[in-house]
């Protein structure tokens, strides 16, 4: 068994181990359940002493043939891409559980489900076929939606059938696609194969799509249906901001991991696979995302309770993942990718804290709070401090990810869709200014001011320990801001990589299985991406 | 085919055919016209006994013979006898001849008739000639077949059979 | 019977199935529902010997290919007396079994089951 | 150029950055530990220490040749993809080191002051944990060798001035006004990104095969810029203004200057370091960092000057119309601000930097005279609560005198030095123009206007406060806030919950005292202050009144900034040829002093005292801002909250949702109808039957005529 | 004349019918001599023949197809697929069966002699070309299924269920009886293999002949299959029946049904002109009407019962997608294998479904809304979990056998020129995603607390047998996806 198959196979395992344990030992089931993910994440970090940077090509591939002949795999690998949404997952299991600590009843279930969830989302990130892929993608839902039904707050029946409802039936629709591709693939190439190597090769020598450019237009939107409402973009989001108010502590914080899914399925199959497809409908994704960012947190502002304003902040976000992705430049591409985990550290982080404060509180309406500063001033300070990646401060994450994100959108001007995308940078960057409005009301409203409210006055403040786990994540908010070059030198050949599949004539696109001798020398200068390729001499005028 | 009618030569035959036929058809019609359901099934049973001659018109003497025994003397005493054990003889359900359930349904019934008739009739109504030898319908030629080459339905019945005694066993029996 | 076309008994049967299927349709005791089923049985029965008698179809020269056929209809209504009666047995025994719940067999009321 | 030597700047930055991390970790210990004192020197000595060092590199630069004034100093790798390398870099320049001389001087300066100003608030080390990483970001901010690294000392800034601004968070009033500071700051940085993402694109088109290294540093992008938009003004114009809303955010420019009247809600040293002397004046900063760009376009220079002077009017206006101290010496900090803008918009970047120097001093000066009077008046600001203080408190009225002075355009003291250079520059200037209509001219003549008008609001400022004829604290006590202390009503009920995870509170130790000022009352007796106060003020003073002139003489400050990298421009004049200046300016000043004391010098007249029903309606208008503010701000916080909550009901919960349950009810409604065949009843079952098998075989009769047809019977 | 040839007939192709016929006869001897005991006996004796002929079956796969009995009878890959699918079903149906019957108080022990019976109708339907054996099959299948259908009699519902059943199967028969005399007289055979060569016969009137006959026995077969507009009876009886024998008749039944269809599709594959198109219809018709109404439902039986009509479509398109012959595609490589393996995978899914629906049963009385499956998560853990399974075997998700099964049936569609009737099956199955999921969250859903009988609501012990069957199933529905090139390997048909 490879290392990737281990680092799937552990959560997933432990899962099914906790969840055959005899009820009398359910006082050992939270110390198990940290140790398996804690070996998970360990094992995940090992794979940056593995990890090769400098080739798009994934590593550390596994290949066993589960239905030869239906052509599907049970093949792993491992990029820049997913390396690090590797490291993201496994890392916020961990901070999951620290989030579900309190949790009294039904422990056992509980930590079994994080551990299946974790499981899934992994495989989800590290499969190489559509079909094993889709099949973690699905294999999170119900888990989540047992963790919501389970441990949810008011409205979880509702929030958790809306969830269900809206992630599936979109995920139904890319099962179709999914299918749709594979028979293409077999009409040009002679037998079924769900491979993401086999069909792209089909795609980047131009046989899969030439003259069918309906076809891969449709399949396209079915992929894209199913990430959107993931992601969530503007309009698929509305399942968000019930599920994470109803959800358990531990929920909203895989729930940021899980959102990742959707961009990373864009970046992992969407672009190699259809890249005609990509480019046409770039400015409506990315219309899409501009929009979510803007809406998201302008709806944000006026949320009565922590989770939903997280919730639509979490959708702003999520919009610059997507409009650096599809202004499919170098900058955006990185950035995009970048904003991935920063995201998943910021998110994560608030949703603990914010778990934390209402497990103490049993509530999350903002009207409910106010002044706690003075009486928890750690948790204050954790929660600004991780506040302020998710503003994007410069110097933290968030910064480096949406910065890049529209600067990639400001560029994807100089390539075909003149003054559109810049249009969609000026807009996408007032979401920034927009992010200070609704994170900062959402600390005055928790911290600043004075403690009017009886139990509030009860609180005391945060644990070393779960200071000590705050802190991590604090740690990593702005160490991640002031060194990304760690993160992003691992990402982008693979970042490039699908760039160039997307964006290069049939023909000229690297292929992961053939290899690309010539395309991605020749992009590798510098400036390249900078260029104007349609417009060599103009200006954006 | 579709020319005009072909001259049909009227034999004495065929007038006896007509004749049976003309009751059975009234008899096949007295089955769902009569209100009372005693009324309808002797309706059938006379249906039956003109099916029998037609047999024997057609040389098909062993299913003739068969056919007497079997519905008129065995399936029809059933159905009598069940209209009698529960009481039905007086017509206790409501008349259907005026809901309009009754009107499509007769509606369809002519379609039906009129699609299939259309097509099979005017054309058949030149064949006369028949295929088969005179002896084909004696015992000998059926029990000879029955038990070589229809071996497998004749074992294959004995289980329907079985099921249909059982079943009817299952639905009588007082244990519940 | 020399003289008589085919078409006289293929009318009549028919005519004898279309009766049966609409007296299944427009009749609502089960009893008289389960007769006409019977008609449509006997006038396809009619059928079955008429064709096994005239024999219109082609059948491959030689061997016993035609005794085949024309065996095969009359076999076939043996196999469908035995079936009727069969259906019979338990066809009635399943209306006593609703009389003795009802008391009535309306088919028009057994409607719980319905939507 | 060679960094070596130059590396110590490093530490200038690391100092501030280890006092701020020792404060927030260990700073609480600290002062249980040692006292507060102990901790207020190891807040200001990073800062003194860096200004020592500074002194020390900003004499090795000046000892460099004039065009080698232009060091990188290598720090590290921070952001890089293939197209574009951002590192950690810092540029040793004299602008840089000009302003990191203001930052760590007046800087240690506040520091000390503050030691004894928040010498009774709680959070001590606190408030010292935000002031130092201010000035850490403030150096960032002026150090950095691009764009980005610029950006992130720009919001970090921000983010100090919102904590400092909210540092008494009890009050929500306070923590809004931090809120409105870093909003609005946002505003102008998403120009700022705009006008660099702009940059980037525009490089692109002249670094085709050019190694992608560096190109976002100044000493590479700067040349670069100017061989670029030379030819293309309307770029340039772009580049420019989108700067310019980065610019006018921080620097408090119309319209973007809303945030920072409110801004005065933080502790008075915060409003002299941050919102006065350096952090506001960053946007001159930029300019001059960037000068290349606005000096391509004299559109975008003409608009910078007609915003800098529009704004110095208007400010100047609604500061004449304040009451409160620190209000008045907020609306002139945005009024002075407008005059920098004039001078950098004229293309005499100099003269603005210069200003920003002078203004560093008197303004600093007279925030931290106001402090002192608000320190010995119970915070209260109400100028209308003072009078004849210059008897209790002879040091600060002596000092805040000179700063009064400086600020009004006295004779050679150092406001008249730079606000000269300036209108003299705009005046003289042919640079900002639109279509051949110099608004320089206009701006210098509007910037004569506000010269007087600054002589007479500051004036009233010192009548008011100082001087008069009644202590009016005396007679309009101000209105004793109780705090409401929310003891523990009920609260010890709760604690009886059970309690498994220890979340909560054991015993009812927890009535804590809210920060709670003593309210003035008629029996008060102003203090002067201690000496931590007193010195920073008397050595602001000095620079007052010398620093002007000894920075003017021989044209030193001009030819220490103005061989800038690059100009475009060629020199520019700062002497009007067609009027004399300096007696229209001394003119403009003595009308502004001699009205004022007309007016004052008896003390509060009537129409602006305590009733403010007595108010005119102009004056109301005028305290008001003219209604710009209100308005914005309620379009902005209401008309937003508006917008947000139709959005999530409409298109949330109605159209998206709306549309999902559309659907479903589609589907659920056909799958109804469908049922409706669903009777139960086996009469009709065996019709649809019926219907079906005669649709079935019509069909195939249809179909088999067709087929014979074709197929002629195959 | 008439001395028909003797032939010496191979045994060995009806032997597993024969040892299930006997299974049941053993059975009933036993109920004979202890009628009054425990059925233990009985069940035993009932999956030891069922194993048996799976055993005999098994040793059958792979064998070169022959044709016996005088041709009534034929053994090839399919038919032997088919007798193994339906031994395997039945066998899952019986093992959940007792308990769930003691439960409801209607133990007979009859129940498994006439289920036994029953299946080898749906053996006999698939084993055969000739129509005469199919409608035997048919029969033997139905009228021990009428009875079953009201085995609870005590219930009116379950004596409704019967009754329609009965009076619309016989209806039904009629049609097919009818069809099937039809096609005798253009044919002069009885075996659907004679239908090519009536069709290459000039005579119109034969053509005219044939079509109707052909016609009326697709209605005949796709009654028991629930082809829309002959569907109406599912849900009813789905619903009325007692829940072990609604299993086995959504399952065996349909499974005979199709086999059937598919023989006689066969033997007409030269008229696929003429019937594709109105069966692409009906396939339309089917899949949308079954989908569709489903959503309205609240009783998870009834809910099965529109699921199995749209499944019926399914198959119709898998049986439509083998009319490819005339699309050029090569013979060879136009198998029954789609449509067997998504049999199968029905059959698992839906059995175990019902095998979990059965634990609504509690003191005689059973109510099989969706919120009556509320609290299994909690009652039988495993159940609520095979159920989850089920659902998404149902859906098509992988990894379950039902995504394979589907994948195989949007293949064949594609490559047949069929891509819009496998854009309707998406759509469709798409659309089932609502009530699939219905079923399986309101499994793993809490009750409600207000109201709740709680002494009802206290964990009751699941028997054994019954966790066997899901579980058997749930594996099954996973392990065929996973060792799903081995199987198709080994059955030989893909």
């Amino acid at each position: 068994m490879g290392l990737l198959s281990l680092i799937i196979w552990l959560p997933l395992l432990g899962s099914a181990l906790l969840a055959l344990l005899p009820a009398s030992v359910e006082r050992y089931a939270k110390p198990v359940a940290v140790a398996i993910a804690a070996v998970t994440l360990a094992v995940s970090l090992s794979l940056l002493g593995q990890f090769q940077s400098g080739t798009y090509d994934f590593q550390l591939k596994e290949n066993i043939a589960w239905a030869p002949a239906a052509g599907i795999h049970y093949a792993l690998g491992l990029d820049g891409i997913s390396l690090w949404l590797v490291i993201l997952t496994s890392a916020l299991s961990l901070v999951a559980m620290a989030a579900s600590w309190y949790v009294d009843t039904r422990v056992k279930a509980m930590f079994s489900l994080l551990l299946l969830l974790e499981a899934a989302m992994l495989g989800a990130f590290l499969s190489l076929d559509l079909i094993l892929f889709f099949t973690f993608f699905e294999l999170t839902l119900i888990p989540m939606w047992l963790m919501i039904m389970g441990w949810g707050n008011a409205g979880r029946q509702q929030a958790a059938n809306k969830f269900i409802t809206y992630t599936f039936v979109g995920s139904i629709f890319m099962l179709v696609g999914i299918v749709a591709l594979a028979l293409r693939y077999r009409a040009v190439a002679g037998s079924l194969s769900f491979s993401i190597v086999d069909i792209q090769d089909t795609v980047a020598n131009g046989q899969l799509w030439t003259g069918a450019i309906v076809a891969e237009g449709a399949i396209f939107w079915t992929f894209a249906l199913a990430f959107l409402i993931k992601s969530p973009a503007f309009p698929f989001h509305t399942w968000m901001a019930d599920t994470y108010a109803a959800s358990p502590t531990a929920g909203p914080i895989l729930s940021s991991v899980m959102v990742k899914m959707g961009t990373y399925g864009f970046l992992r199959f969407a672009l190699p696979l259809f890249p005609d497809a990509v480019k046409s409908n770039a400015p409506i994704l990315m219309t899409l995302a501009t929009i979510g960012i803007v809406y998201g947190a302008v709806v944000a502002a006026v949320q009565p309770d922590m989770r939903r304003l997280l919730a639509f902040s979490s959708l702003s976000h999520m919009g610059f993942v997507l409009l650096g992705i599809f202004s499919l430049t170098d900058a955006g591409l990185v950035g995009g990718s970048f904003q991935q985990i920063s995201h998943g550290v910021t998110a994560g982080g608030l949703f603990l804290l914010v778990g934390w404060l209402i497990q103490r509180r049993q509530t999350g309406e903002l009207s409910e709070y106010g002044g706690l500063k003075l009486q928890m001033p750690h948790l204050a300070t954790l929660f600004f401090l991780l506040l302020l990646g998710s503003v994007g401060l410069p110097s933290t994450n968030g910064f480096v990810g949406e910065f890049l994100s529209l600067l990639g959108a400001f560029q994807a001007g100089y390539w075909g869709m003149n003054g559109l995308s810049v249009g969609f940078a000026v807009v996408a960057g007032f979401g920034v200014v927009l992010a200070a409005v609704y994170l900062l009301i959402l600390f005055q409203k928790i911290f600043y001011g004075k403690v009017e409210n009886p139990e509030n006055r009860r609180l005391l403040d945060l644990k070393p320990w779960e200071i000590a786990v705050a802190s991590v994540l604090v740690v990593i908010t702005f160490g991640s801001g002031l060194a990304p070059g760690v993160i992003i030198r691992s990402m982008e050949p693979s970042l490039q990589g699908a760039k160039l599949m997307a964006t290069n004539p049939a023909g000229n696109r690297p292929s992961w299985k053939s290899g690309s001798p010539s395309v991605v020398d020749k992009i590798s200068e510098p400036m390249a991406a900078l260029l104007p390729v349609s417009n060599p001499t103009g200006g954006n005028q | 085919m579709n020319g005009a009618l072909p001259a049909i030569e009227i034999t004495p035959s065929l007038l006896m055919v007509v004749a049976l036929a003309g009751i059975a058809a009234l008899a096949a019609v007295g089955v769902i016209a009569f209100n009372n359901p005693i009324r309808s099934a002797l309706c059938l049973v006379v249906n039956f006994f003109m099916l029998a001659a037609l047999y024997f018109t057609l040389n098909a003497e062993m299913i003739g013979v068969t056919q007497v025994v079997v519905y008129t003397g065995a399936i029809m005493v059933l159905f009598l006898f069940v209209i009698m054990l529960l009481n039905l003889g007086a017509p206790i359900v409501k008349p259907e001849a005026k809901e309009p359930q009754t009107l499509v349904g007769l509606l369809l019934g002519v379609v039906l008739f009129g699609v299939v008739g259309s097509q099979l009739l005017p054309p058949l109504l030149s064949v006369v000639k028949v295929g088969a030898a005179d002896n084909y319908g004696s015992p000998e030629a059926l029990g000879r077949t029955l038990f070589t080459q229809y071996m497998f339905p004749f074992e294959a019945v004995s289980i329907l059979l079985l099921i249909g005694v059982v079943g009817s066993i299952m639905l009588a029996k007082r244990r519940i | 019977m020399n003289g008589v076309p085919i078409a006289l008994y293929l009318g009549l049967g028919l005519f004898m199935f279309t009766i049966g299927v609409v007296g299944v349709v427009i009749r609502r005791n089960p009893i008289v529902i389960f007769m006409c089923i019977e008609l449509m049985l006997n006038a396809v029965n009619l059928t079955f010997v008429t064709f096994a008698r005239y024999q219109m179809s082609p059948v491959p020269a030689g061997g016993m290919a035609r005794e085949s056929s024309m065996m095969a209809g009359q076999m076939m209504v043996t196999f469908v007396m035995a079936v009727a009666a069969a259906e019979v047995a338990v066809g009635l025994g399943i209306m006593m079994a609703i009389f003795r719940l009802r008391q009535n067999i309306d088919v028009d009321e057994l409607n719980i089951l319905r939507g | 150029m060679e960094s070596n030597g130059f590396n110590l700047i490093w530490l200038v930055l690391a100092l501030p950055l280890l006092g701020f991390l020792l404060q927030a970790l260990a700073g609480q210990r600290i002062e249980k530990a040692v006292g507060r004192r102990t901790l207020g020197a190891l807040a200001v000595a990073p800062i003194a220490l860096s200004f020592l060092i500074a002194v020390f590199l900003t004499q090795r630069l000046a000892g460099l040749a004039p065009g080698d004034r232009n060091v990188v100093v290598w720090g590290g790798e921070w952001i890089r993809i293939s197209q574009l390398n951002i590192p950690f870099e810092a540029i040793v320049d004299p602008l840089s080191m000009t302003m990191v001389l203001i930052i760590t001087g007046i800087g240690a300066l506040i520091h000390l002051y503050a030691t004894g100003y928040m010498s009774e608030e709680r959070e001590y080390a606190r408030f010292f944990t935000y002031l130092n990483l201010f000035i850490a970001s403030m150096l960032i901010l002026v150090l950095g060798n691009n764009l980005v690294l610029l950006f992130i000392g720009w919001e970090g800034v921000g983010l100090c001035s919102y904590l400092l601004i909210g540092f008494w968070y009890t009050d929500l009033a306070n923590a809004k006004a931090a809120n409105k500071a870093f909003i609005v700051n946002r505003i102008g940085d998403w120009s700022l990104t705009l006008g660099l993402f702009l940059i980037v694109a525009a490089l692109a088109t002249v670094f085709p095969k050019v190694s992608g290294d560096r190109i976002l540093s100044f000493d590479t992008m700067l040349p670069a810029l100017q061989s670029i938009l030379k030819d293309n003004p309307a770029l340039a114009t772009g580049i420019a203004l989108l700067l310019f809303g980065g610019a006018a955010g921080k620097s408090a420019q119309f319209p973007l200057y809303v945030w920072l009247p409110d801004a005065m809600a933080g502790p008075t040293p915060v409003s002299a370091l941050i919102h006065a002397a350096t952090m506001v004046t960053s946007g001159v900063v930029l300019l001059n960092r960037m000068h290349v760009v606005f000096e391509c376009s004299p559109v975008a220079s003409a608009i910078v000057c007609a915003i800098g002077a529009f704004t110095a009017l208007f400010a100047a206006l609604i500061a004449f119309g304040q009451t409160d101290i620190k209000k008045v010496l907020a609306y002139s900090t945005v009024s002075q601000l407008g005059f920098m803008f004039i001078g950098c918009g004229a293309g005499a970047y100099w003269t603005g930097m210069f200003h920003v120097t002078t203004h560093a001093f008197f303004k600093a000066l007279l925030f931290l005279g106001a402090g002192a009077v608000i320190h010995a008046m119970a915070h209260e600001q109400d100028m209308r609560r003072y009078g004849k203080l210059a008897k209790y408190l002879p040091i600060t009225f002596g000092t805040m005198l000179v700063g009064a002075l400086a600020i009004s355009g006295f004779p050679l003291m150092s406001g008249f030095f730079s606000k000269e250079a300036i209108l003299g520059a705009a005046l003289a200037g042919t640079h900002a123009q639109v279509d051949g209509f110099a608004i320089g001219e206009w701006a210098g003549l509007v910037g004569l206007v506000v010269a007087g008008l600054t002589a007479l609001y500051m004036t009233r400022l010192t009548f008011l406060t100082f001087l008069g004829n009644e202590e009016r604290w005396r007679t309009a006590p101000a209105e004793i806030h109780h705090e409401s202390h929310a003891v523990a009503f009920g609260v010890s009920e709760l604690l009886d919950l059970s309690d498994p995870h220890g979340f909560y509170k054991t015993m009812d130790s927890q009535a804590e005292e809210d920060h709670a000022h003593h309210g003035l009352t008629s029996d008060h007796t102003p203090h002067e202050v201690g000496p931590s106060m007193w010195i920073p003020l008397v050595v602001l003073a000095a620079l007052s009144v010398f620093g002007g002139f000894l920075l003017q003489s021989n044209g030193m400050f001009e030819h220490w900034l103005q061989p800038m990298p690059l100009p475009v421009l060629g020199e520019v004049r700062t002497e009007p040829t067609t009027i004399n200046l300096t007696m229209y300016s001394l003119i403009a000043a003595f009308a502004g002093m001699i009205l004022g004391a007309i007016f004052y010098y008896r003390g509060l007249p009537a129409n602006q005292g305590l009733d403010e029903t007595k108010w005119t309606p102009l004056r109301l208008w005028q305290r008001n801002q003219f209604g710009f503010d209100q308005g914005v701000t309620t379009l902005a916080v209401e008309g937003g909250g508006d917008l947000g909550r139709s959005l999530w009901h409409w298109i949330d919960n109605g159209v998206i949702d709306g549309f999902v349950r559309g659907i479903a009810l589609v589907a659920t409604v056909s799958g109804g109808v469908l049922r409706q065949i669903q009777t139960g009843s086996v009469r009709l079952y065996a019709l649809v039957m019926l219907v079906g098998v005669v649709g079935f075989l019509s069909y195939f009769l249809v179909a088999s005529h067709l087929a014979i047809a074709v197929t002629g019977g195959r | 004349m008439f001395h028909f040839a003797p032939q010496t007939p191979e045994w060995i192709a009806v032997l597993p019918v024969m040892i299930v016929a006997i299974g049941g006869i053993l059975g009933l001897i036993v109920e004979i001599l202890h009628p009054k005991r425990d059925n233990n006996l009985i069940v035993a004796v009932s999956l030891a023949t069922l194993g048996l002929a799976a055993v005999v079956l098994a040793f059958q796969v792979g064998d070169t197809p022959f044709d016996t009995v005088y041709q009534t009878i034929t053994r090839d890959a399919f038919g032997v697929a088919i007798q193994l699918i339906v031994v395997i079903s039945t066998a899952l149906c019986v093992l959940f069966s007792e308990s769930y019957l003691r439960e409801k108080r209607i133990a007979h022990g009859e129940f498994y002699p006439l289920i036994l019976w029953s299946a080898t109708g749906a053996m006999i339907m698939s084993m055969t070309h000739n129509l005469l054996v199919i409608f035997l099959g048919l029969e033997i299948l139905s009228v021990a299924l009428y009875v079953l259908a009201g085995l609870s009699r005590n219930e009116e519902k379950s004596e409704e269920s019967a009754v329609k059943y009965f009076l619309l199967g016989a209806f039904a028969s009629g049609f097919l009886l009818y069809g099937i005399a039809l096609t005798y007289g253009a044919t002069g055979s009885l075996n659907v293999d004679a239908i090519a060569a009536a069709w290459r016969n000039p005579d119109a009137t034969l053509h005219t002949l044939l079509l109707f006959g052909l016609g009326l026995i697709l209605i005949g077969l796709g009654f028991k299959a629930s082809f829309v507009p002959f569907h109406q009876w599912t849900p009813d009886v789905y619903n009325g029946a007692p829940t072990n024998v609604t299993a086995f008749m959504a399952t065996v039944s349909k499974v005979g049904a199709i086999a059937a269809l598919a023989r006689v599709l066969e033997g007409a594959d030269h008229l696929s002109a003429l019937w594709a198109p109105v069966l692409s219809v009906i396939a339309v018709l089917t899949m949308t009407v079954g989908n569709v109404v489903a959503l309205r439902q609240t009783d998870v039986k009834r809910i099965l019962g529109y699921s199995s009509i749209a499944n019926a479509g399914y198959l119709l398109v898998a049986l439509i997608a083998r009319a490819g012959h005339v699309n050029g595609r090569p013979a060879d490589e136009v198998t029954l294998g789609p449509v067997v393996f998504f049999l199968f995978s029905y059959c698992l899914a839906t059995i175990g479904s019902f095998a979990v629906v059965s634990l609504c049963a509690k003191n005689g009385s059973e109510t099989t809304t969706r919120a009556d499956l509320n609290g299994m998560a909690k009652r039988a853990p495993w159940a609520a979990a095979a159920l989850v399974v089920f659902s998404a075997s149902m859906i098509g998700l992988p990894p379950t056998a039902g995504f394979f099964a589907k994948l195989f049936i949007f293949e064949d569609a594609e490559r047949s020129g069929w891509t819009w009737l496998a854009v309707v099956m998406a759509v469709n199955s798409a659309i089932s995603v609502i009530y699939y999921l219905s079923i399986a969250l309101a499994a793993l859903t809490d009750e409600k607390v207000e109201g709740a009988d709680l002494a009802l609501a206290k964990p009751r012990p699941v028997s054994p047998t019954v966790t066997g069957a899901y579980v058997l199933c749930a594996v099954g529905v996973v392990m065929v996806a996973v060792f799903f090139s081995p199987m198709i390997n080994w059955i030989g048909l893909k």
